[in-house]
């Protein structure tokens, strides 16, 4: 039976990939992009990387169909231009023998994986006491790959840059998005009324969680950043002006107490980012806690765009 | 066949489906969703080899399963960058063509662009 | 008591299942957008709550069997601002039913 | 009863899909948000199956942040809608 259901997400999946890329119409190719997501988010459970299937959840079936939603509906217009635009058969003929041909490796990779597989499942098992925590994910990620952690959050951090450098001049440092519009009584004024209590609390509970149970604080990071970017959308706050004080030390917080944390490895237990014995599990903790309202607003600045208003006075 | 063989292949039709949707569609973001296929398919290949390294009581190599969660959020930091860049160049272009002869700006507003 | 657990389980399972099957007919047959919007909120809502109640058995403890059901109230909540949502700017004269 | 969720899980799945792949051809993009949203919830049912029938007890947790995120492709889709109706009506040349 769980054959069935694999064929089922098989077939969807590939239904669905097929539909994202012949749809003409490019808002129909992003609504398939949502379920797509979600059926992803299932086939993560059935290979049983339930973390994985968390983080897709929220990031994958969530905030990417919101930022790809979002752009379809801007760029409507370019849309019959650049149909036009296609290329000739040649070069769809050879486009679809290249890709083949690399689709028939990477199965045939597949298919040819030794047997038995290698795996550090027994390390991380060996050495998962040392660090306190009770998911192996968590350990994996905040203690023997740390590094990767911190550069990833610092990645996110130039995203962002990245993304504000495509302001304006006259909008440097200013608001991004529309002003809002939205009646604050209105429907939407409700929901994001109701929904961000209860959206927070789930965040901090997934952050919670994650440090023996699947979770973790990008999982929650994300349900926040969707909590704050509701609020806006519903216009009961407008977006900050990207220049503010506060913004930029929400931003740089989290991976600044991870650097510090891990300079105070180098110091006492002897390499960088290394945790004093003993003291492992707490300072994991501290990290996560510090990257969790980081990680939360540079998602939501990702998705809110670059800054297109003044940024002054209200 | 089993579940993770199975999937591992559907993850090689992705990557080819993305790569073709790469190259061949003509809107930015089309080639962004397409990229994201693609990535999407390795990440698959990727849970796969951590589903077949399960052992010691955990469902799959948490190594792996690890850098996935890493590299999900990345591809989105990435795609939200790119998809920045489509909108700011359909902002200032009026179109979102990449061919050579209407990708030249007229500048009106946005001197000394960074 | 398992069994019977278990027999519970699998009535309101198979009457969830059934309600998602009419929420699509109806999405597929229904003749404009506010049809079709009525058939949706009421079949999936009502097809994902007979699911959570048919698992609440199959829950480990008390506190899971909550979040369960809170899962199902906030679906509720999503729903039925959604369907607010589309209903108003099908109305406003976005695009036609 | 593992098998009898997973094939529940497998069957919800399926059903919803043929729906959802009829609609995405459209014609309009209500109907297709509306699959969309149909999809969504199908989906977490189908999760919460899949997740009883392997053991997953954190697959709550898991449909706990899909909840939550429900309503956010449709808010998008809603709010976009409105702002291109007030800018112009390109929104109306392919709805």
């Amino acid at each position: 039976m769980t054959e069935a259901l694999t064929l089922a997400l098989v077939g969807l999946l590939m239904a669905l990939a097929v539909w994202t890329l012949v749809a003409r119409d490019t808002f129909a190719a992003v609504a398939g992009f949502v379920p797509y997501g979600l059926l992803l988010t299932l086939a993560w459970l059935q290979l049983r990387a339930v973390d994985v299937a968390m983080t897709e959840a929220a990031i994958g079936a969530g905030l990417t169909g919101v930022l790809l939603i979002a752009a379809a509906s801007r760029l409507r217009s370019t849309e019959a231009p650049a149909w036009a635009e296609r290329p000739g058969v040649l070069t769809r003929v050879l486009a679809a023998i290249v890709s083949a041909a690399v689709a028939a490796a990477v199965g045939a990779g597949v298919l040819l994986l030794p047997d038995p597989a290698p795996t550090l499942a027994p390390a991380v098992a060996q050495n998962i006491a040392s660090t306190g925590v009770g998911n192996p994910i968590t350990a994996v990620l905040m203690s023997f790959r740390a590094m990767d952690t911190l550069l990833e959050a610092i990645v996110l951090l130039l995203g962002l840059v990245g993304i504000w450098s495509l302001a304006p001049d006259r909008f440097w440092g200013g608001r991004p998005g529309p002003a809002p519009t939205e009646d604050p009584n209105g429907i939407l004024g409700y929901l994001a009324r109701v929904l961000p209590p209860i959206g927070i609390v789930v965040g901090v509970y997934i952050l919670w969680v994650g440090a023996d149970h699947p979770g973790g604080k990008f999982q929650g990071a994300t349900v926040l950043a969707a909590m704050w970017l509701l609020v806006m959308l519903a216009g009961l706050s407008d977006a900050p002006a990207v220049d503010r004080r506060w913004v930029r030390i929400a931003l740089a917080g989290g991976p600044a107490v991870f650097i510090a944390i891990g300079l105070l490895g180098a110091g006492v237990a002897g390499a960088f980012l290394g945790y004093p014995e003993g003291l492992a599990k707490p300072l994991i903790v501290v990290v996560e806690a510090a990257l969790l309202p980081s990680l939360a607003v540079t998602l939501a600045l990702l998705l809110a765009g670059p800054p297109r208003r003044e940024g002054g006075g209200k | 066949m089993n579940t993770p063989t199975l999937l591992g292949l559907c993850a090689a039709v992705l990557v080819g489906l993305g790569l073709y949707g790469l190259i061949v569609s003509p809107h930015p973001l089309r080639k962004i969703m397409a990229f994201n296929v693609m990535g999407n398919g390795i990440f698959l290949v990727c849970a796969v080899i951590a589903r077949r390294g399960a052992g010691a009581g955990m469902g799959g190599d948490p190594v792996p399963q690890a850098l996935l969660i890493t590299a999900l959020v990345v591809a989105f930091a990435a795609s939200a960058l790119a998809v920045a860049l489509v909108l700011r160049l359909f902002e200032e272009t009026g179109s979102t063509s990449l061919t050579a002869q209407a990708a030249a700006p007229q500048p009106a507003v946005a001197e000394g662009e960074v | 008591m398992k069994a019977i657990a278990d027999l519970f389980t699998i009535v309101a399972v198979v009457a969830g299942a059934f309600f998602f099957i009419a929420g699509t007919v109806g999405l597929l047959r229904f003749p404009d957008t506010f049809t079709r919007l009525h058939a949706l909120t009421k079949a999936d809502n009502l097809g994902l709550g007979l699911v959570v109640v048919g698992l609440l058995p199959q829950m480990d403890g008390v506190l899971a069997g909550l979040k369960l059901i809170l899962v199902w109230l906030m679906v509720l909540l999503a729903s039925a601002t959604v369907s607010q949502l589309i209903a108003r700017a099908v109305r406003r004269g976005g695009p036609k039913p | 009863m593992t098998e009898f969720l997973l094939g529940a899980s497998a069957f919800v799945l399926l059903t919803v899909a043929v729906g959802l792949v009829c609609i995405l051809r459209g014609p309009d993009d209500v109907d297709r948000m509306m699959s969309v949203q149909l999809f969504g919830t199908a989906g977490i049912a189908a999760l919460l199956l899949l997740g009883a029938a392997i053991g997953a007890a954190a697959v709550v947790d898991l449909a706990l942040i899909l909840a939550v995120l429900a309503a956010f492709a449709a808010i998008a889709f809603v709010k976009a809608g409105t702002h291109m109706a007030s800018e112009s009506d390109e929104a109306e040349d392919r709805a």
